[in-house]
Formats: structure tokens, C-alpha cells, sequence
């Protein structure tokens, strides 16, 4: 009889192939003032299934990482590939929610903004895509507002309809910047429920930016931690299974917290 | 090819023989003459260089003009589309009106005078005003008044001068635009074109490509028999004329201005050419023509070469 | 402190005031007045007539000269012109918001050809079309494809960045993108692009037609005013023009203000 | 996969295609090609020459008859014209943007004055000011005054709402926020429309020219070229107009090019 | 001798005359649709110093309080007054921090948009105004982005410069609508520290909104609490002098979210 070995728990849980993976990526803006290092070797893997969140300072190439699996910046070096396939430019099977209110097309009301991948990306009947973008904004709490145009909505109302767009997609694979930022705790509970839900049922894979480190500890399996800019990988955690509230569960965003300021415990709060 | 003829004209009296032609239905009887059909397409543009473009780019076949661009385009086209005349036009005196009660002759001009003209160097009346300073103060000085010269249409030039606003004093005009100036107490005339050239002379002309002509043959000999019997009826019948102008034109001018205009013995549309070598010889002299034409009968068809044309 | 939408309950007056039609007409009739003033004062009917004297003569004009068929002729012919000039110059646009080669060649046509007078074209509309109604729709789109193609592409290249990105994760690409997305977040821009080419049209196409006459009777209205400036009748040219401002206005207010309406402002992309 | 600056090293080829100077180069050969082989099949080089006699008639109207003098004459009018009318463009949206009786008055007024062809206005013209200079550059205002309007009016009324609300929340008013805030947030329209009235502004003033002549001795470009059209030297022609076309373009790449890239590129603004 | 009765502790101390007050304000918005009502009857008070927290359900009219209270919005109903004379227009005493990203002027750098209103409503000398944005600048952690434009700043860094923007105004009363939703963890602890230094000195008064309870109370010495869609209000609370991490701090906290959503203790979270 051999001892098994305690598994180490930074180790995450592999299901599959990697449904995401970047090795050593690097990205660099092309600016007046020459290039801007973002994000500096920067590894990461997701398998399917899996819900990895970006937790960092801001300004540290969260958002920059996020655009780079969306396919809309090309890594200055390094790789990043999508089911072992380099990325090679943007589509539907990644659907993203911006971190921008103005992410809503403004000549689409708020029913239509959820229609409109549906129909265009998802090629549903009108009929259907109307019935399933309607249940989406009744989920996010916006029935009474189907028909107002972005102009008209609230900031949070905003990014509700855009989760709801993203969440109707049914996409394999999310990604999602700061969701939840604009929201208020009763919605913003609600909400990651209902999105932990949809990404359960639907197998898909989640990338995640969030400032809200319990929100991290809720929602991801596997936090993935970032030094200030330019963003550099300072270390990974396995989260999955923690039920808030829980002292696991608070212990862990303690140890995060610490993690990532390692220097607040002087600072007054 | 034989049979379709497309015609242009420019809007104004002197264009009367096609009116004549397209209202008694001319061309059709004097091709049915020939044994063809004709089928005719008439078109009226705004001016000479509109008129050259549009014969020269095969959109048209037969064009009215005056004297100055047919010169222009037969110097030009020598050895290629070969543009000659076919028969003359028109002949009128323009006249060289003023406002300036001071101007008795071109030599009462000042520095504060201006002298309109349809287009500076290059119209007809520019040329004219020219020959005539070249006569008063010898052929070098022939652009003695060029600086007191502006370049308006005749509309606009008549306008100025009858209202007095502008900084116009003189204008070297046009049927009917000098009719309509001359009417008016303030104004009177310094000179006109049949004194510069030294008596009658033709203004506008009547012209096509060599192609055009040997290509259509009877078109074109229905052609000239359908014009000059235009011609011939207008001088025989002033009043019918005018009446003919009001109605195939729709004019709105007075039916006496143009009875008065029609039965000036001075105006007429006697086929052969009156004193276009003066002209010809002149324009070669300041350079404008590259090739100096012996006689009037280098820049006409042999159509008409028999008539007694200067 | 009218900054954003608000409701208030204002006097009758200001209602009324509220009301845009009354104030454009408002405005209309201060054109009038200034116009009547200025020809009362200046007295030169042969160059300035009076508003009445003109208003006189449009009646006239479309009694005895059939006017509104010149009209209609002229007005024809722009429509064809311009519906033409708008398909090529969006096919042009398409393009050239899709690949930067084409984007290049865009700008540098536009920058060589929009200065150019329509009358330089006039020799090779003829050459190539001959004395007829192609020659003058040339013409027409050489007057429009340029400012709309300028309009449009400033207006596609200030998409906010986020839209356009929308637009891509959704797979969109070539003309549907164009279509989907930068059509409608452009539509401001292209909207005063299509003003400006509507009124360019139309000074094109006067200004043409006084070169280009007419072919077998049926002269438009730029014919209609050279005639009657041939003949010295200066109200039947002012008529003429009015005819040019009515019909200007009408568009206006009746199309481009209802789009409008209807969209950007409907959107708030527009104040 | 460009949607985004971003960094690479891309091939040598790559490299200098990146170059929008060499880009632009390689449309003009192809346009020139184009004309050339154009002029080839035509074989009718009175009313089509080709580049080449162009090229020669230009070398020699520069030589003998003072082309760029003529050049210069148009040139110094039209900017004189174009000044004067952004100057009074500008004071008339700012007035309309501060103020909505003035909004719709303009654009009541842009919607009736901007398709009247400038031939209309010459009479009136030479009523005001006189057979000179001035008449032309009242020509010219009407050229530019109103498509360029309409482009900044749209610009003004594109303008985020939220940079809108930035600016009076500090106490920024009239005129003052309308040179901080409306027209740096509007950069891009206005540019446009400065395009499109600087292109109209050489229309319609080669146009003027021709139909008003000069007073003899100083003709400008229009002049030059109505000259030689009249004449028939169809490559003289060409060559005015590519004098235009070169004019076009120095100031597209030269100018505007340089301020968009300096403003509002730099800024995100346009991509 | 009388005996005093204790001081109530929901009744706040008023150091002054009422700062910034509506009475009965109810707002409404045109729409196609027509009228929207936003904000229905909600009254306040803010004394000088006070600082008063907005709080409230996604929608339910925060930001529109603050828009009328900045002199955008002219009130449907009731009255809004700053220092007894009704608000008629926006003005530089009122400084704005907006919801939205967009509110930096593109065609500024970081420097340029923070020394803006410094020299055209300050009326401060060029250099002075340098100097005093560059030092706000810094205390957001901006010093390495200063000659950015905001489109090459991330959306956290956007939202700092905003806010260095406005504190370096030092105006009366600063109006803040979520300034610190984007930031990060510590980031946001300092800003708020700073922010109620800053606050404190100049005596400003402020009205602040958020979705953070915590937030609300550390920042506000009172709250007001709002109903959802349309905004009416559920109640007022003092919470001044309580300090983070006390027992009566999270206690508050509790009975505010309590107060909030009665309905969310049967919620999973
Ligand atoms: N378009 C751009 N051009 C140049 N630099 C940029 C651009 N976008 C972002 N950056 C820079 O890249 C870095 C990372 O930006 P990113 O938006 O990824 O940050 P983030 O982690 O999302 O921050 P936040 O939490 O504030 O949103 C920042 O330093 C920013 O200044
Ligand atoms: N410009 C507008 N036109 C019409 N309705 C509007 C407008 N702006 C906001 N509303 C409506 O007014 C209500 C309140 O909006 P407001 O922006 O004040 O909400 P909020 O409390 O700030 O919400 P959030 O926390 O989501 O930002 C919402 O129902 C919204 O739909
Ligand atoms: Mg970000
Ligand atoms: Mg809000």
C-alpha cells in the first residue's frame, strides 16, 4: 500500500483539455509615446467548465488580458489559444461583457440590444429570440423597461441589460469585466446566482474581472492574482466549493486580501 | 448614319432658320426631295463652347455658333475631325453700348470706365474691340482696351448696365440685349461690328465634322436646301417670322422688339459669308488661329464655295 | 437649465412657441420682410425685384409656363442622380470602412476629385454619354459621391470603440458590420452627409443644365431661369429660385427632420 | 484582427505598405495608369488628352504663361473667401448652439440658401459689391457657409451628453462653452465639414470665374482655364484642373491629414 | 432641575442652515413614451460638513437627485434650494463626479482634464494649477499616467482622474455618483480615506452615492435610504462617528441592509 500525498491545494481540479490557454502572454499598446507594456507573461488555462477570476489593482491589464481572449488585441508575445486553436480574431462562441456603460447599441431598445445576437450570431427565429431575450431581462429585473432605449436607463440598468444580452447567448465560453459593478447588493446577489446558474447548466467557461474579492471567492473556482501594472502573475488559487459565509470562506478572502496588499495591513482599513 | 440628324442651337433670334426648319417641317420635305427619311433631334445649349465640345464629342452633327469658335475648332481640328463651315448663319451688327454720356468713341474711354464683354480675350465682341483699337492706334496696340474689359455674360451685362449699380459703363452687346439697352434714354451706342469690319458682316455660322458630311451626303444636301429656304421665307415674311420665333421659342419679348430686330435691313441670313477673313486674318495675326487661312473657303465646305463670300 | 429632458408646464405663449413649425415660420416670414425691405430700398426691379412682384410672377409661371413640369423635370432627374450617387458612394464607403488599401484610395479621390468644378466634367460626361440625361446624373454624382463619401467615413471612423468591438464579438464582419453596426452609430453624420449632397445636387443640376440646355423640349428649371435671365425677366428668375428654396424646404422639414425624428433624436444621439 | 492598437513586427513589404505615404502613391500610378490607357482608347485628345500631353502642357503653361501665378490669384481669393466664411459659419452654430430660435433659423436658412446654385447669386452679387474681388468672395461664403454649418451643427448636437453636463457644470456658458467643450468634442465633424467646404469653396470658385470673368490682366485659375477651353486646348484644360487636383491633395495630406493626426486620432477620437 | 431627554439617534446634528435642501422634489423625464416619473416627492437636508449618502436599488433615481441637485434637471414637483435660493442652473460651487467613464475630456490628457476647471472656474495661474493637479493626481496614483489621454487609461484610472479632478476643485458641496465602483480594494480605501480628509478640511459638504453599504457607512455621518423605481424615501439614519470594524459599524451595516431589503434574508446570500 503507497500513501497518497495530500493534493496540494493551489493544484486546480483539471476536468479537459484547456478550453483557454495563454502561455507567457504579453500585450502592448502602441502609443504616441511608444509602446506600453500592459500585461507581462502572463500564463493561464481553463478547462471546460471552469470559472477563473482576475483579481488586481486597477489599471494592472485586467480588462487588456480580457480584450486579448476576445480576440481583439494580438499578443506582442506569447500565445493565447482557445480549445489548443491560436485566437485569431473575435466571434460568438466568446461572448463579452464590456466594463463600459456605453456597450448598449443606442438605436436598439433594451428588448432589441438582447434580440440582436440572438438573431444575428444565433440565427433564431424572431419569435424565439424575442420569448428567450425577454425571459433574460425579466431575470435581471428589467421587464418594465424592454422598451426604453439605453439613453433612457440607469447606469446599473445598463449593465443589466448587457448581462442579460450575454447571458441569453448561451456562449461556451464568457467573458466578463466587471459585471456586477454598478449594482446594488440585492441585485448584485441575485444576479451572481443566476449566472453561476446559466454557466452550471450550460457547461460553459467562465473568465471573470471583478475589484470584489468575495465576489471572486463566490463566483470563481480558480482565482488567478495580478501585481500592479504592468500586470504580472503573482500567484493562482483554487477557490472551488467555498459556500459563503462559511469560515473557509472567509478565511480564503482573508488570504486573498493579504495576497494582493500585502502592505494594507498598515494602511488604516 | 443617313437619315438621323441631331441639331443645336443657342437660345436667341439669330438662331431663327431652325426654328423655320423644325416649325414648316423643312428637313422631312426636303429629304422626302432626296428619297430619305429624315428623323431630326434638336438640342440648345448655352454657349459656344458647350456647342464645340458637344460636336466634337459625337453627341451632336450639326451646330450654330459664331464666327470666333468656329474658327477656334476648324484651327484645331486641321488633320483630324477637319470642322468646317457649311453655310453662314446670321449676319447682325453688335454694338458697343453705353451709359457714359461722355463716350463718344472708344477713345473717349477713361480708367474708370468698364467695358463688358461675354468673355475677356477670347468672344467675339473681345476680338472685335480689339481689331477696333488696332485700327485707331495701329496693330501693336491692338490690346489697348483689354484692361478696361470684363468678362460678363450678356444677360448680366445688360442688367448692369440698365440699372446702373454695377461698376459697368459699356457693354459690347448682342441682339436682342442691345435692342433691349438701347431702348433705355441713358444709353447709347459708341460703335458697332459692321463699322469695325467695314460693312455687313457675319456673326454666326453653321457647322459640322468632314465625317459627318461625306457619311450623309443627302442628309446633308437636304440639310442646306431646308436652311437656305428657311432663310429666303424669313427675309420674304418678317412678320411671320417673328411670330414663328414667339412660338417655337415661347419668348416672352415683345413682338415689336423682334418685328423691329427682324426687319432692320442690316439683319439678315443670307447663306453666304460676309467679311470673315478680316476676322480670320486678324486672329492669326495675334496668334489665336496657328494656321492663317487663304480665304473664307478654307473654313467652308465647298458647299458654298461658288457664292461670292469675303 | 435645459441641459437635459424635463417636463414643465409652461404659459400658452411658450407652448405655441414650443411648436417648431411655428417658430420656422416665424423665421420664413422675417425672410420676408427683410427681402421686401431690401428690394423697397434698393429700387432696382431689374436686379432685385420685390417678394410680391416675384410671388407674382411664380403664378404666372406656373399658370402659363408650366413651371412645375420644369420642376418636375429637374427634380426627376436629381432623384435618379442622387440615388445612384448614394448607392455608389456607399458601396465606396463600405469598402473602404473594411479594408485600408480602399480606405486610402477613398481619401485620396475624394481630396483630388471634390475640388474639382462640375463644368471640368461636362467634356467627358459628353464625350462618354453623349447630350442626355446620363450626362447631367455624371454630373449629379460627381456633385454628391465626394462630400457623402467624406460625411460617411468621418461618421464610420468615430464609431465609440465599444460598439464597434459589439459588433465584432458577434461575429459581424464586411457588409453586415457596416450594415448593423456602423450604419446606425454613424447615422448622425450620414444624415448631415446626405443634406449636404441633396443640396449640392441640386446646385449642380441648375447650374448644369443652364450649360447643358435641353434635348427635345423638355428643359427643367435651371433651363427655365437661364431663358427668362436671357430675357431680362428678373422676377420669373427669382420665381425660378424660389421654386429651388421651396422644394429645399420641403425635403427638409418633410424627410430629413422626420428621419431624424424618428431616429438619432429618437436615440439620444442627438440633442 | 486590428480593431485594436496593437504591437508586431511585421515583414519588410508589410512594413513599408504600413507607410500611408507609399500607399497613397500607389493609388495615384494606378489613377495615372488608368488615364493614361483611358486617353489610349479614346484616341480623341481634343476632348481627352492624355496624361502625358498634360504633363508637358502643364510644364509649359508653368513656363510661358504664369500658371502658378494664376494658381496663386485663385488661391489668395479662396482663402480669403474660406476665412471669412468659417468666421461667420462658426458665429452663426455657436449662436444656434446656445441659443434654439437661432437653431432653427439657421437651419431654416441652410435648408433653403444651400441648394442655390452661386450662378443665382451673381447678380446680386455685383448689385452689392461691384464687378470684383469681393463679389467673388461673397460667392465663395455662400459656397462654404452653409454645408459647413450643417456638418458642425450635427457635430454639436452629437456631442456626449456627459461632456456636455462636464463643461456647464463649470459654469462654462455661451461662447466660452462653446470654444472649450462643443468644438474640441465636435473635431471631427467640423473637420469634415471643413473638407467639404474647402472642396466646394474651388468649385464654385473656378465656376465664378468662369461666368465672372475677371477684370482682364489678373485671371485666376477658372480664368486660365475657361481661356483655353475656349480656345480648345483641351490639354491646357487638363492641365488647370490638375493644378486643382495637386492643390486638393497637398492640402488634404498636408493639412487636414496633419491636424487629424495631431487631434483627433490622437485622442481616440477617430480611429 | 429638568431632566434631559436623550438625543434621538436617527435625528442629525445640524451645525447650521440647510446647505443643500429639497422639499418634496419629484422628477420626471420626457420621453417618447411620456412622462417617466424618476423621483417622487423625496425631501433633504444637508448642513454644511454633513455628508449624506444616497442608497438605493439600481434605478431608483440617484443619480437624477444628484443631476437636479447639480442644476440639470429642473424639478417636476417640489423645490430644491442651495442655501435657501432655489437651484437654477449648474454652477462651479457644485462639482460633479458622474457615473459614467466618458466624463474625462477626451482631448485632455489626465493633467489637462484635472487642471481644466482649476484655471477656467478657480481662475488659478496656469503654473498653480499644475501644481495642485499634479498632487491630486498623485493621491489617486496617477503620477506615471499624467500625459495620458483617457482613451489609453484603464476604466478604474478613468474614474480616478475624475475623481482628482473634483477634489481638487475643493468645491461647498461635492456631488459623487459612484466614484469608487471601478477600484480595487485598497485603492478604494485610500480614496476614501482621502476623500473624508479632504472633506473634513475644506468643511464641503457632500452628497454621495453607492451601493456599498460599508461605504455608506463610513462616508455618510447620515443616510438616506430610497425606495426602489420610482425613488421615494423608505428613511433616514444617522451614522456618524461609527468606526469600521467596531461592532456598532457592522451592526449598522446589518440593520441598513435589513432596512434595504426586508425581503433578502430569505435570499441566498
Ligand atoms: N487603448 C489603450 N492605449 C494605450 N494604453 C492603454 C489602452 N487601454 C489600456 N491601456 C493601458 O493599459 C494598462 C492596463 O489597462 P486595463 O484596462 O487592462 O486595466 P484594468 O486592469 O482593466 O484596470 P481597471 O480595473 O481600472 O479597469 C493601463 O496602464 C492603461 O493605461
Ligand atoms: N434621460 C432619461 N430619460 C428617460 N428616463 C431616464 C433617463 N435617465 C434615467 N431615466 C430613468 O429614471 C430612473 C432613475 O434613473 P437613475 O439614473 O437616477 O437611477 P440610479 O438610481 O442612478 O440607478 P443606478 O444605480 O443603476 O445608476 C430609471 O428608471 C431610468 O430608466
Ligand atoms: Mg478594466
Ligand atoms: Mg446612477
Amino acid at each position: 500500500m503507497t500513501v497518497l500525498s495530500p493534493k496540494p491545494l493551489a493544484e486546480p481540479v483539471r476536468t479537459g483539455p484547456a478550453v483557454l490557454s495563454a502561455r507567457d502572454l504579453t500585450l502592448v499598446y502602441r502609443t504616441e509615446a511608444g509602446a506600453h507594456l500592459a500585461v507581462d507573461r502572463v500564463s493561464l488555462d481553463l478547462a471546460e467548465g471552469e470559472r477563473l477570476v482576475l483579481l488586481g489593482p486597477s489599471g494592472c491589464g485586467k480588462s487588456t488580458i480580457l480584450k486579448a481572449a476576445a480576440g481583439f488585441l494580438k499578443p506582442a508575445g506569447g500565445t493565447i489559444a482557445l480549445r489548443g486553436r491560436p485566437v485569431t480574431g473575435p466571434g460568438p462562441d466568446r461572448i463579452v461583457v464590456f466594463q463600459e456603460f456605453d456597450q448598449l447599441l443606442p438605436w436598439k431598445t433594451a428588448l432589441d440590444n438582447v434580440m440582436f445576437p440572438l438573431v444575428r450570431a444565433r440565427n433564431l427565429p424572431r419569435t424565439e429570440a424575442r420569448a428567450q431575450a425577454e425571459e433574460a431581462l425579466e431575470r435581471v429585473g428589467l421587464t418594465r423597461a424592454l422598451h426604453q432605449y439605453p439613453h433612457e436607463l440607469s447606469g446599473g440598468m445598463k449593465q443589466r441589460v448587457a448581462i442579460a444580452r450575454a447571458l441569453a447567448m448561451r456562449p461556451e465560453v464568457l467573458l466578463m469585466d466587471e459585471p456586477f459593478a454598478a449594482l446594488d447588493a440585492l441585485t448584485r446577489a441575485r444576479l451572481q446566482a443566476d449566472l453561476l446558474r446559466v454557466v452550471e447548466e450550460a457547461r460553459a467557461t467562465l473568465l471573470f474581472v471583478t475589484h470584489s474579492i468575495e465576489e471572486a471567492v463566490l463566483i470563481g473556482t480558480r482565482l488567478h492574482l495580478l501585481s500592479a501594472h504592468p500586470g504580472r502573475t503573482l500567484t493562482t488559487r483554487d477557490v472551488a466549493g467555498l459556500t459563503p459565509g462559511t469560515p473557509a470562506f472567509t478565511r480564503e478572502a482573508k488570504v486573498v486580501h493579504d495576497l494582493l496588499f500585502p502592505q494594507a495591513e498598515a494602511a488604516d482599513v | 448614319a443617313e437619315g438621323t440628324i441631331r441639331l443645336v442651337e443657342q437660345p436667341g433670334i439669330s438662331y431663327l432658320p431652325f426654328h423655320v426648319i423644325r416649325d414648316q417641317g423643312l428637313l422631312d420635305r426636303h429629304g422626302a426631295a432626296k428619297g430619305i427619311e429624315i428623323t431630326s433631334e434638336w438640342a440648345q445649349l448655352s454657349g459656344g463652347a458647350a456647342t464645340n465640345d458637344a460636336l466634337l464629342s459625337g453627341s451632336v452633327d450639326i451646330v450654330a455658333a459664331g464666327v470666333g469658335p468656329l474658327l477656334t475648332i476648324w484651327d484645331r481640328t486641321r488633320g483630324a475631325q477637319n470642322v468646317r463651315g457649311i453655310v453662314a448663319g446670321a449676319q447682325f451688327p453688335f454694338a458697343l453700348v453705353t451709359n457714359n454720356p461722355k463716350v463718344k468713341s472708344i477713345a473717349d474711354f477713361g480708367p474708370d470706365d468698364r467695358i463688358a464683354v461675354p468673355s475677356v480675350g477670347v468672344s467675339v465682341q473681345a476680338r472685335t474691340l480689339q481689331f477696333a483699337a488696332a485700327k485707331l492706334w495701329g496693330a501693336e496696340n491692338f490690346q489697348k482696351l483689354d484692361e478696361l474689359t470684363v468678362s460678363l455674360p450678356h444677360p448680366d451685362a445688360t442688367q448692369a448696365l440698365l440699372s446702373r449699380s454695377g461698376t459697368i459703363t459699356a457693354h459690347f452687346s448682342n441682339s436682342p440685349f442691345q435692342q433691349l439697352a438701347l431702348a433705355d434714354n441713358g444709353i447709347h451706342q459708341v460703335l458697332d461690328s459692321f463699322e469695325v469690319y467695314g460693312g455687313p458682316t457675319t456673326s454666326i455660322i453653321i457647322y459640322t465634322t468632314e465625317a459627318f458630311r461625306e457619311k450623309n451626303p443627302l442628309t446633308y444636301a437636304a440639310f442646306v436646301d431646308a436652311y437656305s429656304e428657311a432663310a429666303a421665307w424669313i427675309a420674304e415674311n418678317p412678320e411671320a417670322a417673328a411670330d414663328t420665333y414667339i412660338r417655337v421659342t415661347g419668348s416672352k419679348l415683345d413682338r415689336d422688339l423682334i418685328l423691329s430686330i427682324l426687319s432692320d435691313d442690316r439683319f439678315s441670313f443670307d447663306p453666304t459669308p460676309r467679311n470673315t477673313e478680316a476676322l480670320a486674318h486678324f486672329l492669326h495675326d495675334v496668334g489665336a488661329l496657328k494656321n492663317r487661312p487663304e480665304s473664307w473657303r478654307d473654313y467652308f465646305f465647298e458647299t458654298i464655295h461658288d457664292r461670292p463670300g469675303s | 437649465m435645459s441641459d437635459l429632458p424635463l417636463l414643465h408646464s409652461p404659459s400658452l405663449l411658450a407652448r405655441v412657441w414650443e411648436n417648431q413649425i411655428v417658430r420656422r415660420l416665424a423665421v420664413l416670414s422675417l425672410l420676408g420682410l427683410a427681402w421686401e425691405l431690401a428690394a423697397l430700398w434698393q429700387n432696382n426691379p431689374i436686379m432685385l425685384p420685390r417678394l410680391t412682384t416675384t410671388l407674382a410672377a411664380l403664378a404666372e409661371a406656373v399658370r402659363d409656363e408650366r413651371l412645375l413640369g420644369a420642376a418636375w423635370v429637374s427634380l426627376s432627374v436629381l432623384l435618379k442622380g442622387y440615388g445612384l450617387a448614394l448607392a455608389i458612394a456607399l458601396a465606396l464607403v463600405a469598402l473602404a470602412a473594411a479594408n485600408r488599401f480602399a480606405r486610402d484610395a477613398l481619401q485620396t479621390l475624394t481630396a483630388m476629385f471634390n475640388p474639382l468644378p462640375a463644368i471640368a466634367l461636362l467634356p467627358l460626361a459628353l464625350l462618354w454619354f453623349g447630350l442626355n440625361e446620363q450626362s447631367l446624373i455624371f454630373v449629379l454624382c460627381h456633385a454628391v459621391i465626394w462630400p457623402f463619401a467624406l460625411a460617411a467615413l468621418q461618421g464610420f471612423e468615430s464609431v465609440p470603440e465599444t460598439q464597434r468591438l459589439v459588433g465584432r464579438n458577434y461575429g459581424l464582419r464586411g457588409p453586415t458590420f457596416v450594415a448593423l453596426i456602423l450604419t446606425p452609430a454613424a447615422l448622425p453624420s450620414l444624415l448631415s452627409g446626405l443634406k449636404i449632397g441633396w443640396a449640392f445636387a441640386w446646385r449642380t443640376l441648375i447650374a448644369a443644365e443652364l450649360v447643358f440646355g435641353v434635348s427635345s423640349g423638355t428643359g427643367g428649371l435651371g433651363w427655365f431661369i437661364f431663358r427668362n435671365r436671357n430675357e431680362l425677366y428678373t422676377d420669373k428668375v427669382f420665381a425660378g429660385l424660389l421654386v429651388v428654396i421651396l422644394i429645399g424646404l420641403i425635403v427638409e422639414l418633410g424627410v430629413f427632420r422626420t428621419i431624424e425624428n424618428r431616429t438619432v433624436r429618437r436615440w439620444g444621439m442627438l440633442k
